[in-house]
């Protein structure tokens, strides 16, 4: 039978289905539920459970497992992925593959607690410093938390590259019906790179370092060549009822949720509404975004932030059709009522609008 | 001919990047000589500080990782967590350890992390020119104590293997110095002892070397040792602080 | 079928689990649902308030901005969420513990959920009595279903925990049969 | 009698292994590397009795002991 | 006389002359010759001078002294600046004025020394977690530097908001005759919200945690207010040679200087060739690159990064003109010979491109 | 009528978000009545940490700041060094200073800051909802340790004095309780003494207190004051641990 | 002869002033509050010296003492 | 008038400083200068090496990609940059300890300035020597000029120290009148 677990816990479970076995965290609320259950869980299945000293010792541990050729995974909230960000650049210098999970809470600085999608542009463009990129999946149920996390591990050893689960409070901490059903990847690259015991081979060695004049650009030469694969291979995302649509609402997790609901409620009506939903925030689903901005009016981006995501979107539409934004921040959460709004004020004043307009005024 | 001394299988054959009459290649030569002498080039991983002693892995034919600036404790124990049969080893700096890294050495040190540490303590941050180090003695001229260190602003040398003493953790605790061929021979064993006590998974082991910078204090090679006895040893006193064989 | 509720009351009225069963009910029966607590602050104590939704459809978004139905445990919940009842919802009191003024366009049952809790022996279980009253106002689930979901749950408590809460689930029921029917 | 053999582009002339030998055997020489250092020499008629307190002086593992 | 100093060691100076009497540090190359300089320097001037236990330190101990109402800086470079990322956020959401020089460095991870621009996404679009901004000037020449940590003091203190000063290896090291002076500034607001003891007035908190519902997304709506009064006041940029080019290029700090020798190169042509340097990366110049995107066939950026201000650039276009990438990454400074080697292969065949070519081959 | 008790003024009146018993409640009050009975508002200065305590500033009506979590003796620096004469504090937990925090206390004492640092030993992360912190006693179950602490996986429960006390630039540790009224009254001589000596300018201070959780604790509030006598207490034992004023 | 007022807003209820009196003074009231918990209150014909213990005691400064 | 000078050799070998008293020059004349420190890596020893520029007009990139002036000290530095000397550019080799093979198509002139330097006393000056090599052959600046910057430089250190340097500047400056004019 499905359990219900939040999704925090979901994430944990489905990281110990997908082999991982050393997980070192710290606490920070919202994601507080992943590392309780790690505590519990990770003993029984004969995995290593640490809970680092910070956030920084955290993700250098798994530098180390990463590097010793182990799956292995840390998670924490805004505040405490900021910390991480060094070691997260070394990661990926050093080409380690691993999964960091950031359940985003309201910033900036100490904040709140409640959901948010402000950490965007740190995942996605790198926080770290240097020409990096890190794969950034964004699950917007605890079912599809699970599925990813299983997925992140598989991303992460295919291209030797940390990936990132960008959730929030309120995808860490809702529970919903979730099962676990992991299925076996084959064509994994066998870890020959990693840190065994030299017995019999040459030694390896994990570094980022580069000092001699013109080895650093090759290798990010190298590394720019790998995430353009990535580019061309893994873009993910989620189109609903785009064919047609009067207007393309353009969200993911918690907020993609409640445009979904929007997306339902439009269904009543002439006016069509679509949605594409990114998982992969990067790589970011350019390809259908530029398409659909040859085809509709105008393209909405919803978001818990100040506004962040839609610039990847304006890039995307280069002008091609207008690009309007609704945000939230600080712990607010849109309603569809507050979408339908934006609709109604950014579509050419229509009758469809109108009834639409009417639908969230009714609630 | 038959050979009395040479260059260890496990040390690389090259030149090194370390300025003349550096502690650092004297260091990285008794790991490789025990790695040698061992044979446990195959079971051992070790770990790169940041600081001069970056590169080496140019220089030890073992695996090895790198790790942020004070962080080799942590990444160790990430390693350590995946081989917990292997001989994993962390080399730092006294900047790596002691500044940057306090809150990772300290925690390793506490859970008791079977691991051992080879801490370099040339009382200067080498790498970035010469800056005071948390080991820098008092008076001392660094890149940042033009005037000498004094301890109002800047605080007291630390002394590592006492602080570390102090915790539960700890099994075996050492401070050595490069200052003459017999001290070094003392290294050696400390090194030698460090290992044993991680391969009889007695937990944390610590060296720490008093190293000659010789560049960075401004000394010739010969007189930067001379000044690791005559004045660092006053402030760091060689010996044994702590010793799983010894407790009762 | 899709039912909203907000459950609402002060940290530790156990309104967590009250949710958490119907979640579980739900699930048995093959439902779709989301249950999010939606904690305030990281600040302690205050009100806790948690949004379920049980369907047969997909739910989209787990936020409840229109509930179905109010189950409230104390007097500062419910002031602070009762707009956000429908017209007409369904609005369930611990009358123990909530003064109804002001009330909405709603149909209100009022149970003295705490009173009735003490009196069995165990003000800890007043959430069971409103689970009672809610079963059997609205029949989503069987009580049989939800004393299942109980005992598993309380499996290696001690042994009378699950009879005083079978207890207290009939009291409310019956409350509701005795006084509405 | 020992023989040392002296890594000449290993050798950075530091020094170290000058005083601890009991025989005074090594001296600075003219010649310059190709860091452009002036390595040590093994003085010309000099002793070594192989006691190994040179290589484990030397930082740069220039020096190896044979007899 | 003019003094002969790196950029690094005129920062240092021109903070002393701005009033900054609080510096945190820690070591670190390419930034060394500022935190050594200021050992020597502050005693001098009875400010306080800390070399800092870590990067983390130094940013804290600096939100300690904005707190309290002094003129405070830290200097790092890239792996250091990225473990300031939380910091840096702390103060933006506690609107705490202070100057952050990043002396950027090849990366990811431990990179190399050399001169890189790959931090700018970092500097721009927010390192750490939260809606947030800090205003970010970019130095070219060591002259420059001094002026610009003068103004960084102020702006910092106008808009109670931290300010990075982002510069690179180059810029940190190169020596170049600099003077010293400083115009006072009026009109600079009292710091009636610092921390000095509530002696007979009502308390002052200096916070980011707004824990009630709502309060903290009031908080964001009144940062972002403040941000958009900093974008309608404070951009600067250079504008060279922009009138009538026929092709435009877009450079900050180091890559500009190397364009600005295109331009001269090109003054002797037919083919012209305009430079924009951005002074101000956030605000970026958004006005004068809309304006010339609607007269120019083509715009080329030129960084040393895998391509971030481009993405500023391309948000500005909106596709009314192409926009072009020229990056060096990893400690690799463009020629300008590579510049007009780039601009060949993107202007429309002509003779005065042709003319150009032969100018970058001959050298 | 004339009052035995009131409500120091320097304590806002407001009720506290703490949970039934908790200690922070009392250390905050002890602290507003030293501040109203030295007159000291004025020139006082403290930093909340982020914990439990992260709303001190809603309860003492004086000058605070926010530090990052485990910042505090940073930024406490940082405001000491521009006002040198007033009276600065640190007010922390022992995640925010034993873990996370660790390097910045080692250095701020080490440095000898003039700054009293109150630190709330309550054995547990209260803020997020019961995990183990470096203080927690060897066998008690936290949310991440259902099984107890054991020294193998997690160490020795860190003795913050004890350590501190190696550090030559520490002035007056101390380690008090609130688990009685005598004790309490202890603590609040053992805040004084830490302010005194600030004040003198004698250097660094810090007062360990051991203080109640009692909700993570699972534990009625009465019962964890007994907890703080019979067990928690041998773990950590009171009394001054380095006092200048007696030194030799 | 001392008099306790108790805030009961403050209090809640956590029962540590009880023990600390020698006079036994503090119980428990039925009484709920604003937060739904039940405050302490001073005991009817109870006494009170004025020790300030419960006061001492009181993590909420619900405790105030007067004669 | 734009002069741009690459310098190199290894630590050490004064190269730093050679660069430092041209550019001080410049500035005391009113002239435009960049002094760019190019160094490799973050790993000590090496080859450092040095862009200097100096010029009446604005300079712009401070990184020289064609030299007018190369000074090379060591062997291991003119392997390395002797291609980046314009055609015909000036080639100044301190030839103590440079073996000239493929010359590039340049103005060669070699100075022994290690061995000149060790015959005044103190090898440390050879660079001086190249400097007075250099003015011999460029005449940017008077001999005076530079030898004021030094007296500013060497203040307060030991005496004969400027005495020395004086006459390395002399030695590198007769050795061009005396063997190529
Ligand atoms: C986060 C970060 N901060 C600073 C540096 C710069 N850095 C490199 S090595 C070093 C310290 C070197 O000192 P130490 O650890 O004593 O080693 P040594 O060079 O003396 O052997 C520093 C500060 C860095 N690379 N990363
Ligand atoms: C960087 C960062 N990491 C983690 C957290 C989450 N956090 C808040 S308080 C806290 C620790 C609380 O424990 P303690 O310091 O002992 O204080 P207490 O609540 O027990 O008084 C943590 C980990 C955070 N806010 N920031
Ligand atoms: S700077 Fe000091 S520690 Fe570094 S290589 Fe040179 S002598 Fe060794
Ligand atoms: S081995 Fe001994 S005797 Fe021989 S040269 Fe070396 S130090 Fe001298
Ligand atoms: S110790 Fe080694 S490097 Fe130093 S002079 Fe002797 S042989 Fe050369
Ligand atoms: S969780 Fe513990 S420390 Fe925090 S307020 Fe509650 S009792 Fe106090
Ligand atoms: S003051 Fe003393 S006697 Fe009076 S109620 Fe409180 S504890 Fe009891
Ligand atoms: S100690 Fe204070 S809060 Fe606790 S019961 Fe007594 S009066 Fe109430
Ligand atoms: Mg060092
Ligand atoms: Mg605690």
């Amino acid at each position: 039978m499905k359990q219900l677990l939040t999704g925090n816990e979901a994430a944990a479970e489905a990281a110990i289905v997908a082999g991982c076995r050393y997980y070192y965290g710290y606490p920070i609320t919202p994601q507080n539920e992943l590392i309780n259950y790690m505590s519990s869980r990770m003993p029984q299945v004969g995995g290593a459970f640490i809970q680092a000293e910070s956030e920084i010792a955290a993700i250098s541990m798994v530098h180390g497992s990463a590097a010793a050729g182990g799956r292995t995974m840390t998670s924490s909230s805004s505040p405490g992925i900021s910390l991480k960000q060094e070691g997260i650049s070394y990661l990926a210098g050093s080409e380690l593959p691993c999964v960091i999970v950031n359940i985003q809470r309201g910033g900036p600085g100490l904040g709140d607690i409640s959901a948010s999608q402000a950490d965007y542009f740190q995942a996605v463009k790198g926080g770290g410093h240097g020409d990096y990129h890190i794969i950034v999946l964004a699950p917007s149920s605890v079912q599809e938390m699970a599925d990813l996390v299983y997925d992140a591990f598989d991303l992460a050893d295919k291209y030797r590259n940390p990936v990132m689960i960008l959730g929030d409070a309120q995808i860490g901490q809702l529970m919903e019906p979730v099962e676990f059903h992991k299925k076996f990847k084959k064509h994994l690259p066998q870890k020959t790179w990693s840190l065994t015991g030299a017995e019999g081979r040459k030694r390896n060695i994990i570094k980022s370092f580069y000092p001699v004049k013109g080895q650093l650009e090759e290798f990010n030469a190298h590394l720019q060549r790998k995430y353009k694969t990535i580019e061309e291979h893994e873009v993910r995302y989620e189109a609903v009822n785009i064919h047609k649509a009067d207007v393309i609402l353009v969200a993911y997790g918690t907020s993609a949720r409640v445009c979904r609901e929007v997306v339902k409620k439009s269904r009543r009506l002439e006016f069509r509404v679509g949605l594409i939903r990114p998982i992969t925030l990067w790589p970011f689903p350019k390809e259908i975004i530029r398409k659909i901005s040859e085809k509709v009016q105008c393209i909405l981006t919803v978001e818990m932030s100040a506004g962040q995501m839609v610039e990847d979107v304006r890039l995307t539409t280069e002008g091609r059709c207008s690009v309007h934004f609704y945000g939230r921040t600080g712990g607010g959460v849109p309603t569809s009522s507050e979408v339908i709004k934006k609709i109604v004020e950014i579509v050419p004043n229509n009758r469809a609008a109108n009834t639409l307009l009417h639908l969230a005024e009714v609630r | 001919m038959h050979a009395l001394y040479e260059k260890p299988k496990a040390f690389i054959d090259t030149a090194t990047h370390f300025c003349p009459g550096c502690g650092h290649g004297i260091v990285l030569r008794l790991i490789a000589e025990i790695i040698d002498a061992w044979g446990i080039r195959g079971k051992t991983i070790g770990l790169a500080p940041v600081g001069c002693a970056v590169l080496a892995y140019n220089y030890l034919d073992i695996d090895m990782c790198e790790a942020a600036h004070g962080r080799p404790p942590a990444v160790a124990t990430g390693i350590k967590r995946v081989h917990p049969d292997h001989i994993v080893f962390a080399y730092q700096g006294d900047g790596d350890l002691a500044a940057i890294g306090t809150a990772e050495i300290i925690h390793a040190a506490n859970r008791g992390e079977n691991i051992t540490f080879i801490f370099v303590n040339n009382a200067v941050y080498g790498m970035t020119n010469g800056q005071m180090a948390p080991t820098t003695l008092l008076g001392q001229k660094t890149a940042t104590t033009p005037a000498g260190r004094d301890m109002a602003n800047c605080g007291h040398p630390i002394r590592v293997c006492e602080l570390l003493a102090v915790l539960e953790g700890t099994s075996y605790l050492e401070r050595v110095s490069l200052s003459s061929p017999e001290n070094i021979r003392k290294t050696k064993k400390a090194i030698e002892k460090g290992f044993k006590t991680q391969i009889e998974k007695k937990g944390f082991s610590l060296i720490e070397i008093l190293s000659p910078c010789p560049i960075y204090w401004r000394m010739d090679p010969n007189e930067a040792m001379r000044h690791i006895d005559e004045e660092m040893s006053r402030t760091f006193p060689l010996g044994v602080v702590k010793n799983w064989e010894q407790t009762n | 079928m899709m039912e909203k509720i907000i459950l609402a009351g002060f940290g530790g009225q156990g309104m967590m689990l009250l949710g958490k069963l119907l979640a579980q009910a739900a699930i048995a029966e093959g439902k779709q649902v989301t249950y999010f607590p939606s904690y305030g602050t990281e600040v302690r104590g205050g009100t806790a308030v948690y949004h379920l939704i049980v369907s047969n459809e997909e739910i989209f978004s787990p936020v409840i901005e229109e509930a179905d139905t109010l189950i409230i445990m104390n007097q500062p919940s419910y002031l602070k969420f009762k707009e956000m009842l429908k017209p007409n919802g369904l609005l369930l009191l611990n009358s123990s513990m909530i003064k109804v003024d002001n009330p909405p366009d709603a149909t209100i049952y009022k149970v003295q959920a705490t009173e009735i809790a003490s009196k069995l022996g165990n003000v800890l279980v007043s959430n069971i009595v409103m689970m009672g009253a809610y079963l059997a106002i609205k029949k989503l689930f069987s009580a049989n279903l939800i004393l299942d979901q109980l005992q598993t749950m309380l499996k290696g408590k001690k042994g009378d925990l699950f009879a005083i809460n079978k207890k207290a689930l009939e009291n409310g029921m019956q409350l509701i049969e005795a006084t509405y029917r | 009698m020992a023989v040392i053999r002296i890594k000449e582009n290993y050798c950075k002339g530091c020094l170290l292994c000058v005083p601890v030998c009991h025989n005074k055997s090594l001296v600075l020489s003219d010649s310059i590397n190709d860091y452009g250092l002036h390595p040590v020499k093994f003085r010309e008629d000099a002793e070594c009795d192989g006691c190994k307190k040179c290589a484990i002086m030397c930082p740069d593992v220039a020096i190896e002991i044979y007899n």
